[in-house]
């Protein structure tokens, strides 16, 4: 369903992406890893287009959709959340999530009353009704994280792509916000691909992962395979431990 | 509908009325305030709901009062036509005013913040020294005049504006809870977040690019045929596009009865310095100082659509959207 | 066209590009260290002027104290400047600044310029116009007969742009005025003090500012309701050379007087001032990064 | 040497930390109402190199930059060379002689490498500017090869490099460097760390935030490490090499 194929990407001097391919198929979960500056928040935003890569092909639903804005691109059924959470702060929660039922889709909701309704739903989903008309702004980071996939849920997708929406949350809160996207996985039959730097929970999470370092693809297979590869060892803790560790 | 809801239509019947109860003085003070209130409410559907702050509302205001006297004075059948004519004439200067801004959308809408700002006064400005420059279309310095007959009495121009303001002011409080309101809030709110989520931000800032621009243009057409004369500096006054920003800023912006109570409070003002103050320093002084003041001691009004989510954008110690210019990526 | 005329054109469009480069780089220098868009820029300019003509026409000073006096009397304005508008805003996020300066600077160019044509048209003549007359005899190139006042400043703005290239190449403030301009982060963690750099370069900036006035008026005449065309002018620039680009602001300067000359020459001086808006409209489009990033980076 | 332990709240280690170094003592960030740094508390004596370690997003970065008065805690004690430093402005720390080599590096990209360093230098500080710029072209030829070139127009290590050598020239006496190695090649990343070494021998005292452990932990005497905001692990590098508790925070296979 998506197909990336030798993705380029330089800022400057930098290469941050360097013929990066991977596929994701239709219902699949994929983890994507790799350590602090490896490139995956950069792939996202050429998969959503927000950044245009310098090379490279971008296939999703069966067609191109390299230098197709953002919008477009989420017309066509691919949803993404952002790793710095952006709720749009002075309105009310399910009225952020109202917005991607409006907008989401090509033949979307135009009654605001009827799309708040869907928007109440994904709310329950993602167990977040009970902070619904507060401004966003209210939102603790959990809530702030769930409210991020609610509204890319509004959005009808095909392809949730999910930028570290585990980030900075305590041990309780991952385990919950863990069962929140197997339950949208499983009730929504969508195929998520998830950005994670915390290993632990992506293995736990993901049946396949792909590893980048230094912008390229090191690993991507079976999870547990490729936790045990010794280059995704090395790179996670340093370049001279290697195998060793 | 509630009677909630139908409440602000009782004073609206009141000031209906206002032309037969009313002394003539104040009924004209009136007109002007609602004109006021229709470039301030006109002004702030952008500023409140987009960020998007407009130096050039003048520029819609000129427009629809230029093209109503042209096509009063260069085609004959509009001016044989009477009061028909005047009217055909000014909606056409209304519908000139929403076709212009539907195409300088495209360029000015690439511009963000503060160089949309710049952008629309330059604009006018550029507007002022076309229609300076064109003399034997516009008659230059010496303005257009239109005769007797297109004329419109206090009466009419004073129920004309009040609709417009009216309308305008609905306008805004209808956006609030709408689907166009809400993406426009959205817009505002964090641009990234809103193309994430499908909004298209051109096409919604276009649209509400053209809502206020269009009373605008109609207010500059019944202006222009209520005092049968216009020039550069009457239509396409800095001062024009300056008291919608100031009256905006005082009402605070981006609440609908914010325009009504800067549009009284100013329009005060002016009566007050013009009739009964005599300062040593002129007027135009006066209102820059106020906007000086105002931006400076309340940036609150100001700056409401532009505080976007800053504790967020802080959070990682890198700008919030990603910006393809500089290598950051995690 | 004949070639003597060509060249007249020429060099009377070198020295309004001069100008407008000299104007403009202080106007995107302040814009790039302190991202305030000084809307009173040209306002600043044309009371320049206003002191130059005043100290010249009606005082009896030379031009040469004059103009000292003029620099020193705008230094000590755009103190005034920094602390009094400006200061309030130190702390705000920098697109904040941005457009608060733009409605403060706006009202303060109102206020000034209302003022200013309300006391000179009270107290110094009745039809404010700025103009300095300086007895410099023209001399001749060839067949083209070159205006001594044009040369004059002509010369003078290039002495004035070497020594502000000089001061932003080689002292210390100047280097730090880049580096502020550059990288605000960058210039925090290695310990300068913004506060300082961006008090540095309003003040200079806008005594800059009153002192291109003052030279513009040896060669144009101006009246008190120039200032905000001056400013937009002073924007199309810098836009269109990069803020904070020395080299760039005297390219696009150049090129805009030039415009602006042979338009006038051609279309009718009226048309002049339309040029360097259209001007605008075209950078603004085609280069909206460059207004945005400035082009050093 | 102590075993490597969980870390208790503040307060609890009775012993009375030296004077001198830097001091932190229950320091809280946040931004809006995250909590970005929970509860943070660790020293450097003069001359040390110490780790700070942990995942993304654990507030490694966010405690340089309180430190460096980039943002201010809400909460907390930092002390250096017995200083207290609330509320003091960055170029003030500098001054004293606190340097920081920032996450992405943020240098002045349209500038030559010379006018970079030379921007570094605190006027009445150290060494005069001749004899620091001379210094930190002998640690980095490269450097003195490139000084009319653009910094912007470097590649990853050489920026890096002059980063490093943008902070020397301020002469510091504790240098805090954010991620050094981010996004560097292996071989640029062990040439770099041999640079840190020799710093460190001239007794300059070093904190290195670092996600990639073992390099710095083969650096420094000793390491923390932060999870959530908070102190989780500390102790001498060796035992905290061994730790199984430190693989299992990056990688709990």
């Amino acid at each position: 369903m998506l197909e990336v194929v030798q993705i380029c990407k330089r800022f400057g001097g930098v290469t941050a992406l360097d013929r990066v391919s991977l596929t994701v198929a239709e219902g699949e979960i994929v983890g994507l890893i790799g350590p602090n500056g490896a490139g995956k928040t950069t792939l996202f935003h050429v998969i959503s287009g927000f950044v245009r890569p310098d090379g490279g092909r971008l296939r999703f639903a069966g067609r191109e959709v390299i230098g197709l804005p953002p919008h477009r691109i989420c017309h066509l059924g691919l949803a993404r959340t952002f790793q710095i959470v952006q709720p749009f702060t002075q309105m009310s929660v399910v009225d952020n999530v109202a917005v991607g039922c409006l907008f989401g889709r090509r033949d979307g909701r135009t009654d605001v009353r009827q799309a708040r309704d869907a928007a109440l739903r994904l709310l329950d989903l993602v167990e977040l009704t009970g902070v619904s008309t507060l401004p966003a702004h209210a939102l603790n980071l959990s809530e702030r994280k769930r409210l991020e996939i609610a509204r890319a849920l509004a959005t009808g997708p095909r392809l949730l792509c999910l930028d570290e929406a585990m980030s900075g949350l305590t041990t309780a809160e991952l385990d919950r916000m863990v069962h929140t996207i197997r339950r949208v996985h499983a009730e929504l039959h969508l195929a998520v691909l998830m950005v994670e730097h915390n290993v632990r929970l992506v293995t736990r999470t993901c049946p396949r992962l792909v590893v980048l370092n230094y912008g390229q693809v090191v690993a991507d297979g079976p999870t547990e395979t490729v936790v045990r590869d010794p280059r995704v060892v090395g790179a996670y803790l340093g370049t001279r431990s290697g195998a060793g560790a | 509908m509630s009677v909630r809801r139908a409440l602000p239509a009782v004073p609206l019947l009141l000031l209906a009325a206002g032309p037969w109860i009313l002394p003539r003085d104040l009924v004209t003070a009136l007109l002007f305030t609602f004109l006021l209130i229709t470039l301030a409410s006109n002004y702030d559907l952008l500023g409140g709901f987009l960020g998007l702050y407009n130096l050039g509302q003048a520029s819609f205001f000129g427009l629809g009062a230029y093209v109503t006297f042209l096509l009063l004075l260069r085609v004959p059948l509009l001016a044989a036509l009477g009061p028909a004519g005047s009217t055909v004439a000014a909606l056409a200067g209304g519908a000139a005013a929403a076709i212009s801004a539907v195409l300088l959308a495209y360029p000015l809408l690439r511009l963000r913040g503060a160089y949309f700002a710049v952008g629309t006064f330059a604009l006018l400005l550029l507007l002022r020294l076309t229609v300076d420059n064109l003399p034997q279309l516009t008659g230059g310095s010496h303005g257009l005049y239109v005769s007797a007959q297109h004329y419109l009495s206090l009466r009419a121009a004073y129920l004309l504006t009040l609709s417009l303001a009216a309308a305008s002011l609905l306008l805004n409080a209808l956006l609030a809870s709408s689907r166009l309101g809400m993406a426009m809030t959205a817009v505002r709110e964090n641009e990234l977040a809103a193309a994430a989520a499908g909004v298209d931000r051109f096409r919604v800032q276009q649209v509400a690019f053209v809502l206020g621009a269009t009373p605008t243009g109609l207010a500059g057409a019944v202006f222009g045929l209520h005092s049968g004369y216009i020039d550069v500096s009457v239509v396409l006054g800095i001062e024009r596009s300056l008291f919608p920003v100031i009256a905006a800023m005082i009402g605070g912006s981006g609440l609908v009865w914010g325009p009504v109570v800067g549009a009284v409070t100013l329009r005060a003002i002016d009566v007050a310095l013009k009739n009964y103050m005599q300062l040593p320093v002129p007027a135009p002084a006066i209102y820059g100082g106020i906007l000086v003041v105002m931006s400076l001691t309340m940036p609150k009004g100001i700056l409401a659509g532009l505080t976007r989510a800053p504790q967020a954008a802080a959070r990682s110690g890198s700008p919030a959207p990603p910006r393809p210019a500089r290598p950051r990526t995690r | 066209m004949t070639l003597p005329l060509f060249l007249e054109l020429l060099v009377g469009g070198l020295v309004v590009g001069g100008l407008y480069a000299l104007m403009a780089f202080s106007f995107s220098l302040i814009l790039a260290t302190t991202h305030v868009l000084n809307v009173a820029h040209g306002v600043f300019m044309v009371l320049g002027a206003a002191a130059s003509t005043l100290l010249v026409r009606h005082l009896g000073l030379g031009v040469v104290p004059a103009f000292g006096l003029v620099a020193a009397g705008f230094l000590l304005v755009g103190m005034i400047f920094e602390a009094v508008l400006l200061k309030p805003m130190a702390g705000r996020a920098s697109g904040e600044v941005l457009v608060s300066s733009i409605l403060v600077t706006f009202g303060l160019a109102l206020a000034l310029e209302a003022m200013l044509g309300f006391y000179w048209a009270r107290h110094v003549e009745p039809q404010p116009i700025f103009a300095l007359h300086p007895r410099i005899s023209s001399f001749a190139l060839g067949d083209v007969v070159v205006s001594g006042p044009r040369a004059t400043v002509l010369g003078i703005v290039a002495v004035v742009v070497g020594v502000l290239h000089l001061l932003l190449t080689r002292t210390r403030i100047g280097k730090e005025a880049r580096a502020v301009a550059q990288n605000l982060a960058g210039a925090l963690v290695i310990g300068l003090n913004p506060r300082r750099v961006s008090r540095a370069v309003l003040t200079i900036g806008i005594a800059a500012a009153a002192l291109s006035g003052g030279l513009f008026v040896m060669a144009i005449p101006l009246n008190p309701f120039e200032g905000l065309r001056l400013t937009m002018i002073a924007f199309t620039v810098s836009a269109a050379g990069g803020v904070g680009n020395l080299p760039g602001a005297l390219a696009a300067g150049i090129a805009l007087g030039l415009a602006e000359v042979f338009t006038g020459f051609w279309a009718g001086p009226i048309w002049s001032p339309m040029m360097s808006l259209l001007v605008l409209f075209a950078v603004l489009l085609l280069r909206p990064a460059a207004i945005l990033t400035g082009q050093g980076r | 040497m102590r075993e490597p332990h969980r870390s208790e709240p503040h307060g609890a280690r009775g012993r009375a930390p030296a004077a001198r170094g830097l001091k932190i003592r229950g320091l809280q960030v946040r931004y809006g109402e995250f909590v970005v740094v929970q509860d943070v508390s660790l020293t450097v004596a003069p001359g040390e190199i110490v780790a700070l370690l942990g995942p993304n997003g654990a507030g490694k970065t966010t405690t340089l930059r309180a430190v460096h008065g980039i943002i201010p805690p809400v909460d907390g004690e930092i002390t250096y060379e017995g200083r207290a430093l609330h509320g003091m402005p960055t170029h003030e720390r500098v001054a004293l002689g606190l340097g920081l080599v920032p996450e992405g590096r943020e240098l002045f990209p349209g500038m030559t490498v010379e006018e970079n360093l030379e921007l570094g230098h605190v006027p009445g500080r150290g060494p005069a500017l001749a004899d620091s710029l001379a210094d930190v072209y002998r640690l980095f030829p490269l450097l003195r090869e490139r000084r009319r070139q653009q910094a912007g127009t470097l590649s990853g290590g050489e920026q890096q490099m002059l980063a490093i050598g943008r902070a020397l020239m301020a002469a510091p006496t504790l240098l805090m460097l954010d991620e050094p190695s981010l996004g560097l090649a292996p071989r640029i990343v062990d040439l770099l760390y041999d640079t840190l070494r020799l710093l460190g021998e001239r007794g300059l005292a070093l904190l290195i935030v670092e996600q990639y452990v073992h390099e710095a932990l083969a650096l420094a005497a000793r390491g923390y490490v932060l999870e959530s905001g908070r102190i989780v692990l500390h102790g001498p590098s060796a035992q905290l090499r061994e730790h199984p508790n430190l693989q299992q925070t990056y990688l709990s296979v």
